[in-house]
């Protein structure tokens, strides 16, 4: 049984990320974009996490915790590029 | 523009300490899990390009006041230090040993050269990174 | 499955042409990041795709996969990167020095410097 | 190292000191010093001619690169012995004359002497070498001496002009010898010339004979300034007039009759050989003479006259050749020719150098060499003129010069011809005499030219530079030995009969002398009224006919069109070099580096397209493949689409952020093909990139896609699919004919065991192929550097911050 | 494994399956960046937390593996989804981007206001 | 509390001591048997017993986990409902919260809970700014986050 | 001592580490580099006597066994090139003491030159095809910087292109490499010969052979590949160009030699011929650019990819001669590149500018520049006895040999061209009167002219003492001819 909701879930995910990518690619405004990638990231924890089922392998566990990270400094990053146009400062108080 | 980034900040710090945490397990589970000196730099350097986004250079600097780039000369050293050594042995270069001990605390523990070069690894890619995103940074 | 990721990759590699065939040097730029991508998933094809667990020896399976395309990955994944890195900064330096990211008006015949 | 060896060395080893000479003892003009070497290099040589009237030669080996089959091996026979003395003698003669007549104040004396002792060892070189190779290196230093000689006078144009085209034709020649050179030791095995020899006959039938012997003859034909590679010679004139008569006349210009006379043992006995060397030897000879005549500078007048007594020359040494190949005719008429090329040889440089030396004397002392300025000479300079009268009479081939000896046999072997039934005798072989004698009738007439209208006619003061008067002692010491020995050489040829000529002759050709016996070399003075006095006689008075009537048909050589001529095809032939190469290379060579991708990809389509189809590569194999998921589909579906929007984005945040896309969808793959490792690091990478991406990009400017024409996209369109469709069909057939098991399985079995790891992919990142890994964060190191260095290090425009650069 | 695990785990797949379907959904569907954000702020972190959680259940039943990182991961989730979409929608807002014309009020632009 | 907690850990590490079993095992047993014995002699205690406090953070929690299942049905019912009737917009919120990490975790839970998020805050930490996807009533959202999360997180840090 | 052979590669590693924690400190680096370089000068010499005594040196990475780790294999022709390298590298550190300016010695310009050895050296003496890619890459890494670094506008624009053209020929090598392994199964280069000898011609390979010269055709700088090279070569400073153009294109030639001798020699009758087209198509390009700049660096870039043509010429032929020829002038093309760049460095710095039109009349106060430039002029034309004679006349004598007539005669031809252009630079520069008076002042150029002058005295002596070279190169040459003793050497069976 788990095997078959496993596939269910992966072909759901995968919808899922489909309809993420029609996003990512229709816009209309960056931060629309920044949003779907941040989800992207999230749904491909996701995908990871089902994977690692179906494979019955505990070796992807850590790709999991690591696309969160990631998906997070990477969605902050692009927040603040575009917030602030640059995204290392040197000085905040200046 | 200024903004206020406490929000920010505060999981910052918080997430900065988890993701150090990861990085150094990764590091060490390398030679039996995935994972090894490359992710756990990068990730490392991630965590501190965390910091970078939610503070800003002056302040990490104080936080961290090392030079990268002498990071990057101390990791070349010890992984090419570590291929050498097999120098001394007369035996290939490169060759690496290993065995298992038993320490308190850790229990039975495999030591193997192979961690120091990964170590070097790490570090190298930690000042890489570092170094990149710093100059990158200050240049503006 | 094999057969579709050549085709993936080929179709990756054409992308990546095309930007690099280009005006823009940022779009240039982003051609060698796709291209790297096809590359890395061809010699991740070449290596016969899931033909048993991952290279991990604590899963105790029968067969596994190749891990020697995927050392070489790792290898190249990571220089590449590096000369990604370079890349992108003297692009930078580039536009601030020369003031154009059009790559036909920086020809620059000779020693007109 | 023998004698022999030292001797050719020693000019080299001379020159090396000539430079100290010249600072330690400045007092002395430093060409008494150099004086010495040729003098006592002449008698040492002299020593060996008792050995050459034998008919027997001197061989001696010094290793140089004996593996190849490269030795340095100096070979004495008399051809050899005649121009080792022709160089020493007429080299001490040359040194003597250029002592007075270069200043020591105000010429680089020790660059003079130094190029010139130079092109003396090569010179011997060559002569002296057995081996191709080291007789083909002596002949490319006897170029650049000569090169650097005539460009003495560096700062002039008119001398570099002339020092690059002597040099470009001469080595452009040498090297085709070198082809020919090597050719013939594919075909002999050997670089020895004497070993050669003495496999002509089977060489003779080998199908690379005819291009090995037109190899060689492009080399000789440059160095003898033969038609259609003459122009360097005139040019070469441009060199100080001591050069002029020892290279460019005497000595290295023989060079090429050298190099034919001592492969005629191999050559000559094909048909080709007698057909090109004849022909355009004698070509060259009618042609140069004619064009002699209507120059106006005098050391034109006698390099066209080198030009045309070199053609003389050759022209005997390929007719001759004829003899040896046709069964009809005899022998004799080889040694005939034979022998008057070999004579003639010697005259030419004693009257050629006596001549050239004199011009020399009168440039000097009226400061011009234009006969149109100069005239009436004949009282104020009676030496030189009695000079100039021995000299051109003889050149002019008129009695009791030794010039007319060799030209009466020269009519003779071109008379001789005339028995070969050659496709119907009467009406072509004819042709031969008759351009022997219209080319001796120009001879005699630039010969008076020269002559007459230098020292008759009005004397015009106003016209020169100086006040013209008799030459000093030390200039006329020189041109005077060699005038005695034109008139000496007249009266009594038999002095030089069996000393030189014969042996020399009996070198060029020794197969057709029978074992044991001498050539008979008997030239006489007087030997009835021949067909070849009455040409002499024939060619004196049409000579003086056209020589007093000359305004009248002068004429004729305005219908040469100017345009037309070799020179000015060698030169529009230069320039348009240069001009069309930077068309060319300007037209490629973009600067734009799409246009470079272009080629590239190009190439890349075309050769494995072409390497596809040709051998008929693809494979196509899915049987071993994996299956494939519903949501692997998906998956691709969502990078392809992930990539579309990289291509069509508009913004430039946009298409970082679908590479970011791109980058974790293939992370994704990588989970999927079980490669945990590899999804960490894309992953890792894939976001440090893009914060990369994202601090470039605050200095980076808009996304503008610089309206680029619907024709360019379609292009690139066009050769991004090329690329796309090779990799994937390479892909395909690469993994459908896996045809070895990989070595994967030793990693899988020794992982643990061995390394004592359990992660196969680090462990072989950090041991099996850890040395990879070394260099891999070596590569990481000198990234970061340089970014550091890019972007702290900002030098002005070359960065000329100090020193220099 | 048991039964019931496998049941809980089964529904704890499908409901995160579900809900990043949901929040795929509502990224497509509504009007502008600011709404979407609650899509995918909300959805998708809870979607992916059931995930997760079924994982380390799936985990802890058949291999007997307590997989701290999963619920490391979870953790980190919990940190980290709202401040990414608060970062987000500010970015969006001080970026410049235009609310949804049907939007009702707007109390911060008066702050910017203020400010300026 | 801080003193507490070292002192449970303290009372676990005796325990081990006690038992000469040096592991996890005998730690949790410990741990537990000090809170025990601590949660008796809870008067003694100068501040409230931390015990206290760990049931607020798991009320907080709890209350949390109620609001995110609401939130997502919430969403739910938006996304699904063929027409988009929704009137979102961006309301100020005062708080009362002080420290850094009070007002971080409040726009924590306000972004992941029922149709609010934090757009961005005010420069001298009092005021959040909220969007809120559907802005029926402006006031019962503010009350409702005053009561529930507010008074939580206080519960958890003031205590 | 067992690591021998790793000793060039590891001097230059460890001292370029060395140097990064000196970069303060500007006379100790200088110090430094000098030193390490000569020692792995020493070193290359000791392995080649070595290699000389016992043949062809391997060592396993990690004690590995051959084809699983990582093999180092110094035969005769990897360590003769070591050697040179390394020479050249330690003349063109001298050079730059006084050329490169403090700015970018401050900047790790030094460090940057040793890994740039490391990856040469490393290149030619690898014995596997991913590991070769690995050295490449730090090699051009390094290039990259090298290029760069002082950010002038020039080198900016043109390294973007150098960058670009050659991550593509990167790409490409990594998916060669991937093909050949699925085909293969190795990575191991003795392996693979092996491998492939047992299946011969197989259609696949030829493709893969063709691939192949793409990848290195692009570093090499052959014919339709070279388009980028001499703007990018043009940009960096005289030292750099000097590395650059004595030791890049090479590795690039190099590793064709390599890989056309050791895997894609089974189906000649294709490979080679298009290998010896484009040999020809090489030189007549390159000597088309050679006539067609009046620029003193223009002129001698040019002639690199003249002498690549050559070189690859002397491939195409593929016999024991040409061979030999091919190593021959391998060496020399190196050694004197080195030194007419150097040269030519010294020839801009006098004159103030590389244009020819605007230069001349050097030869009054720099005569041993002018000579010294002169005879590395004739050298490189080949005029015996100078050292790229020996090469020249091997290859062309093989070319005959083969049939190859009109690709012989080309390389003649080439040989003039070459003469040409830098007789007519020498002209140009130092006996045309100049437009604009020079300056009477003379320039201190001693210590700029020591180390070019060292390259072109071995330039000489390598040509005429070619006797004492010639039993090395020929066993260089045994070892690619019979890929056998590579593969027995390296497998050890």
């Amino acid at each position: 049984m788990i095997e078959a909701v496993l596939q269910i879930s992966l072909v759901v995910l995968a919808a899922a990320m489909i309809g993420l990518v029609y996003r990512l690619v229709k816009g209309p405004t960056v931060p629309d974009r920044v949003v779907a990638l941040d989800a992207m990231g999230v749904n491909l924890v996701s995908i990871t996490a089902v994977l690692s089922m179906l494979l019955d392998t505990s070796n992807y566990l850590e790709v999991i915790l690591l696309i969160g990270i990631l998906a997070f400094i990477g969605t902050v990053a692009f927040a603040k590029f575009l917030e602030k146009g640059e995204v290392v400062e040197y000085d905040r108080d200046q | 523009m200024k903004t206020n980034d406490v929000i920010f900040q505060t999981v910052a710090k918080v997430v900065f300490f988890m993701i150090i945490f990861f990085a150094i397990h990764l590091f060490f589970a390398g030679h039996y899990y995935p994972g090894g000196g490359f992710v756990g730099g990068l990730l490392t350097a991630g965590a501190i390009v965390l910091l970078l986004l939610a503070f800003d250079i002056k302040t990490v600097q104080h936080g961290f006041p090392l030079d990268f780039k002498w990071l990057i000369g101390i990791g070349l050293l010890f992984s090419a230090g570590t291929a050498t050594g097999s120098l001394i042995f007369n035996v290939p270069f490169f060759t690496h040993a290993y065995n298992y001990f038993h320490l308190p605390l850790f229990g039975k523990t495999s030591l193997h050269t192979a961690m120091l070069f990964d170590l070097g690894v790490y570090f190298v890619v930690i000042g890489v990174t570092m170094t990149i995103i710093q100059t990158i940074g200050e240049s503006e | 499955m094999e057969i579709l990721m050549c085709i993936v990759a080929g179709l990756l590699f054409a992308a990546a042409v095309y930007l690099m065939l280009s005006k823009s040097l940022l779009r240039i730029i982003i051609g060698t990041g796709l291209l790297s991508h096809g590359t890395h998933l061809m010699l991740l094809t070449m290596g016969g795709l899931k033909t048993g667990a991952a290279p991990v020896l604590g899963e105790h399976a029968a067969a596994y996969t190749d891990p020697i395309p995927q050392a070489l990955i790792l290898t190249a994944i990571v220089i590449s990167f590096g000369v990604t890195a370079v890349f992108l900064v003297i692009a930078y330096r580039a536009y601030q020095e020369l003031g154009t990211d059009n790559m036909e008006q920086l020809r620059g015949m000779e020693t007109d410097d | 190292m023998s004698l022999l060896h030292w001797a050719i060395l020693a000019p080299f080893i001379m020159a090396v000191f000539v430079p100290f000479l010249r600072k330690k003892a400045a007092t002395i003009h430093t060409g008494w010093f150099v004086l010495i070497l040729p003098v006592v290099l002449f008698g040492i040589f002299l020593q060996y001619l008792p050995v050459t009237m034998n008919n027997s030669s001197i061989i001696q080996t010094a290793s140089w690169i004996p593996s190849l089959g490269i030795n340095f091996t100096a070979y004495v026979d008399g051809l050899s012995l005649l121009f080792v003395l022709l160089i020493t003698g007429i080299g001490a003669l040359v040194v003597l004359y250029s002592i007075y007549y270069l200043s020591k104040t105000k010429e680089s004396l020790h660059h003079f002497y130094v190029y010139l002792l130079m092109f003396m060892g090569a010179m011997l070189g060559v002569v002296l070498s057995d081996n191709v190779v080291t007789l083909y290196m002596f002949w490319e230093f006897t170029s650049i001496s000569s090169f650097l000689l005539i460009a003495y006078w560096y700062n002039r144009d008119r001398s570099r002009y002339g020092a690059m085209k002597s040099m470009l034709i001469t080595v452009f020649g040498g090297l085709m010898m070198l082809g020919g050179f090597l050719v013939l030791s594919i075909m002999g095995d050997t670089f020895s010339i004497r070993e050669l020899a003495a496999q002509a006959p089977e060489l003779n039938n080998h199908p690379l004979f005819l291009l090995a012997m037109i190899l060689v003859l492009l080399g000789a034909f440059t160095k003898s300034a033969q038609f259609p590679f003459y122009i360097w010679l005139p040019d070469a004139m441009e060199a100080p007039t001591p050069v002029s008569a020892y290279l460019h006349s005497a000595t290295m210009v023989k060079a090429g009759i050298y190099l034919v006379a001592r492969f005629s043992p191999i050559f000559a006995f094909s048909g080709y050989w007698f057909w090109i060397v004849g022909a355009v030897g004698l070509f060259t000879m009618l042609w140069a003479s004619f064009n002699a005549v209507k120059q106006t500078d005098l050391k034109g007048i006698l390099a066209f006259s080198t030009v045309s007594q070199l053609g003389l020359i050759m022209s005997l040494l390929g007719v001759g050749a004829a003899s040896l190949h046709f069964e009809s005719l005899d022998d004799n008429i080889f040694t005939t020719a034979v022998i008057a090329a070999v004579f003639h040889l010697i005259n030419h440089a004693t009257f050629k150098g006596s001549l050239f030396m004199v011009v020399g004397i009168i440039d000097h002392e009226t400061g011009t060499r234009d006969i149109r300025r100069l005239g009436g000479l004949m009282s104020l300079m009676p030496v030189t003129f009695t000079l100039s009268i021995i000299g051109a009479f003889s050149m002019a081939g008129l009695p009791p010069f030794n010039g007319f000896l060799s030209k009466e046999m020269f009519f003779l072997s071109m008379i001789q011809l005339m028995e070969l039934n050659l496709f119907n005798v009467e009406t072509w072989a004819v042709l031969f005499p008759v351009m022997a004698w219209i080319g001796s009738v120009f001879t005699f007439i630039y010969s008076m030219i020269i002559v007459f209208k230098v020292f008759t006619g009005k004397f015009q003061p106003e016209k020169l530079e100086k006040k013209p008067h008799e030459a000093p002692v030390g200039l006329l010491v020189s041109p005077s030995i060699l005038a005695v020995l034109v008139a000496v050489f007249g009266l009594f040829p038999n002095l030089l009969s069996y000393s030189l000529i014969q042996p020399a002759a009996a070198a060029i050709v020794p197969s057709i002398i029978p074992p044991g016996e001498h050539l008979d070399v008997h030239i006489s003075f007087w030997h009835g009224f021949s067909p070849e006095l009455w040409m002499t006689i024939g060619v004196i008075t049409v000579g003086i006919l056209l020589y007093k009537f000359m305004p009248k048909w002068t004429g004729i050589y305005d219908y040469f069109p100017g345009k037309v001529t070799l020179n000015q095809f060698y030169n529009s032939g230069l320039y348009a070099a240069e001009r069309g190469s930077n068309a060319i290379t300007n037209a490629y060579m973009t600067g734009f580096i799409r246009s470079y991708l272009v080629y590239i990809f190009a190439f890349f389509i075309a050769a494995l397209g072409f390497a596809i189809w040709a051998k008929d590569a693809f494979r196509y194999d899915a049987s071993a493949a994996a299956p494939i998921g519903l949501y692997e589909v998906s998956l691709i579906f969502v990078l392809l689409a992930a990539t579309i929007t990289i291509l069509l984005a508009k913004s430039r945040l946009t298409s970082i952020i679908a590479l970011g896309a791109v980058g974790y969808t293939v992370s994704l793959f990588f989970v999927i093909f079980r490669a945990p490792d590899l999804a960490l690091t894309q992953l890792v990478i894939e976001t440090v990139s893009t914060a990369l991406f994202l601090l470039c990009f605050y200095h980076l400017p808009k996304l503008s896609r610089h309206e680029e024409k619907r024709r360019f996209q379609a292009g690139n369109a066009i050769i991004a699919a090329g690329v796309g469709i090779i990799v994937t069909l390479i892909g395909i057939s690469a993994h459908s004919s896996k045809l070895f098991a990989s070595i994967n399985e030793y990693y899988i079995e020794n992982t643990y065991k061995k390394a004592g790891g359990e992660n196969m992919v680090n462990v072989i990142l950090v041991d099996f192929r850890g040395f990879d890994t070394l260099f891999e964060i070596a590569v990481l190191s000198v990234a970061a550097l340089g970014i550091y260095g890019l972007i702290k290090l900002r030098l002005e425009k070359g960065g000329e911050t100090n020193e220099n650069e | 494994m048991t039964a019931i695990s496998e049941v809980i785990i089964a529904a704890l797949l499908l409901v995160g399956a579900f809900l990043t379907l949901v929040a795929a959904f509502g990224l497509i569907r509504l009007p502008d960046v600011y709404t979407r954000n609650h899509a995918a702020s909300k959805s998708a972190t809870l979607g992916v937390m059931c995930i997760m959680l079924a994982t380390f259940l799936y985990f802890l039943m058949e291999d007997g593996l307590f997989s701290s990182r999963l619920l490391l991961g979870i953790a980190f989730f919990f940190i980290t989804a709202p401040v990414a979409g608060h970062l987000i929608s500010r970015a969006a807002y001080n970026s410049g981007v235009k609310m949804w014309e049907q939007s009702v009020r707007d109390d911060l632009k008066e702050k910017k206001k203020q400010k300026k | 509390m801080a003193f507490q907690i070292l002192l449970n850990v303290f009372l676990a590490f005796l325990w081990m001591f006690l038992q000469v079993s040096f592991n996890a095992h005998t730690f949790i047993i410990g741990y537990l048997l000090g809170l025990l014995v601590m949660l008796g002699m809870r008067r003694f205690f100068k501040s409230r017993f931390y015990l206290h406090r760990v049931w607020a953070v798991i009320f907080l929690f709890l209350l949390f986990l109620k609001e995110l299942i609401k939130a997502n049905i919430d969403v739910l019912k938006l996304v699904l409902r063929p027409r988009l009737n929704i009137r979102p917009g961006i309301f100020a919120f005062e708080t009362e919260l002080k420290s850094d990490w009070e007002i971080t975790l409040l726009a924590n839970l306000i972004t992941l809970t029922p149709g609010t998020l934090v757009v961005d805050v005010s420069d001298d930490n009092k005021t959040l700014y909220i969007h809120a996807i559907d802005i029926a009533d402006v006031s019962e959202a503010a009350d409702s986050i005053k009561n529930s999360f507010e008074k939580a997180i206080m519960e958890v840090s003031r205590g | 001592m067992i690591n021998l052979p790793i000793l060039p590669i590891l001097i230059p590693l460890v001292a370029a580490i060395v140097l990064l924690f000196l970069s303060k400190n500007v006379q100790a680096q200088r110090i430094v580099s000098a030193a390490a370089a000569a020692f792995t000068i020493i070193a290359a010499f000791a392995v080649m006597m070595k290699v000389e005594a016992e043949g062809i040196q391997t060592v396993d990475m990690g004690s590995w066994p051959a084809p699983f780790g990582i093999t180092l294999v110094s035969d005769m022709l990897s360590i003769m090139l070591v050697l040179t390298a390394s020479i050249i590298t330690f003349c063109v550190i001298l050079y730059s003491f006084r050329s490169i300016g403090s700015g970018r010695e401050a900047f790790y310009y030094y460090p940057i030159v040793q890994f740039l050895l490391v990856g040469v050296n490393g290149s030619f003496t690898t014995g596997d095809i991913f590991n070769l890619f690995v050295f490449f890459e730090i090699m051009l890494m390094s290039s990259y910087v090298l290029i760069v670094i002082g950010g002038t506008k020039v080198q900016l624009r043109e390294s973007i292109k150098y960058i670009l053209v050659n991550v593509i020929s990167s790409a490409i090598f990594v998916i060669a490499v991937g093909y050949l392994y699925s085909v293969t199964g190795s990575l191991n280069m003795a392996h693979i010969s092996a491998r492939i000898s047992e299946i011969g011609a197989e259609p696949i390979i030829t493709v893969l052979a063709i691939l192949f010269l793409i990848v290195f055709g692009l570093k090499g700088g052959i014919f339709p590949l070279y388009f980028w090279l001499p703007g990018s070569y043009a940009a960096p400073p005289a030292p750099v160009l000097a590395l650059f153009g004595a030791l890049l294109t090479k590795v690039g030639v190099y590793a064709i030699l390599r890989t056309y001798t050791l895997f894609f020699y089974h189906d000649q009758a294709f490979t080679h011929d298009i290998l010896s087209l484009l040999a020809l198509l090489t030189m007549i390009a390159g000597s088309i650019g050679a006539l067609a700049y009046k620029d003193v660096k223009q002129i001698l870039i040019y002639n690199i990819i003249i002498a690549v043509g050559v070189l690859l010429f002397g491939i195409a032929v593929m016999t024991e001669e040409s061979v030999a020829g091919t190593i021959f002038y391998l060496v020399h093309d190196m050694i004197i590149k080195g030194g007419l760049f150097l040269l030519g460095g010294i020839m801009i710095y006098a004159a103030g500018t590389s244009n020819l039109t605007k230069m001349g009349g050097l030869i009054r106060l720099y005569p041993a520049l002018g000579w010294t430039f002169l005879i590395a002029a004739f050298a490189l034309a080949g005029i015996p006895p100078l050292s790229g004679f020996t090469g020249k006349l091997l290859i062309v004598r093989a070319g005959f040999e083969a049939g190859e007539y009109v690709g012989a005669i080309i390389v003649l031809l080439s040989s003039l061209a070459v003469l040409y252009s830098v007789v007519n630079l020498f002209m140009a520069v130092f006996w045309k009167n100049p437009e604009n008076k020079l300056p009477e002042e003379k320039k201190q150029t001693a210590s700029l002219f020591i180390p070019a002058a060292i390259l072109v005295v071995l330039s000489v002596l390598y040509g005429v003492g070619t006797e004492a070279v010639y039993p090395y190169v020929m066993q260089a040459v045994d070892a690619l001819i019979h890929p056998e003793i590579y593969i027995d050497a390296v497998l050890k069976e």
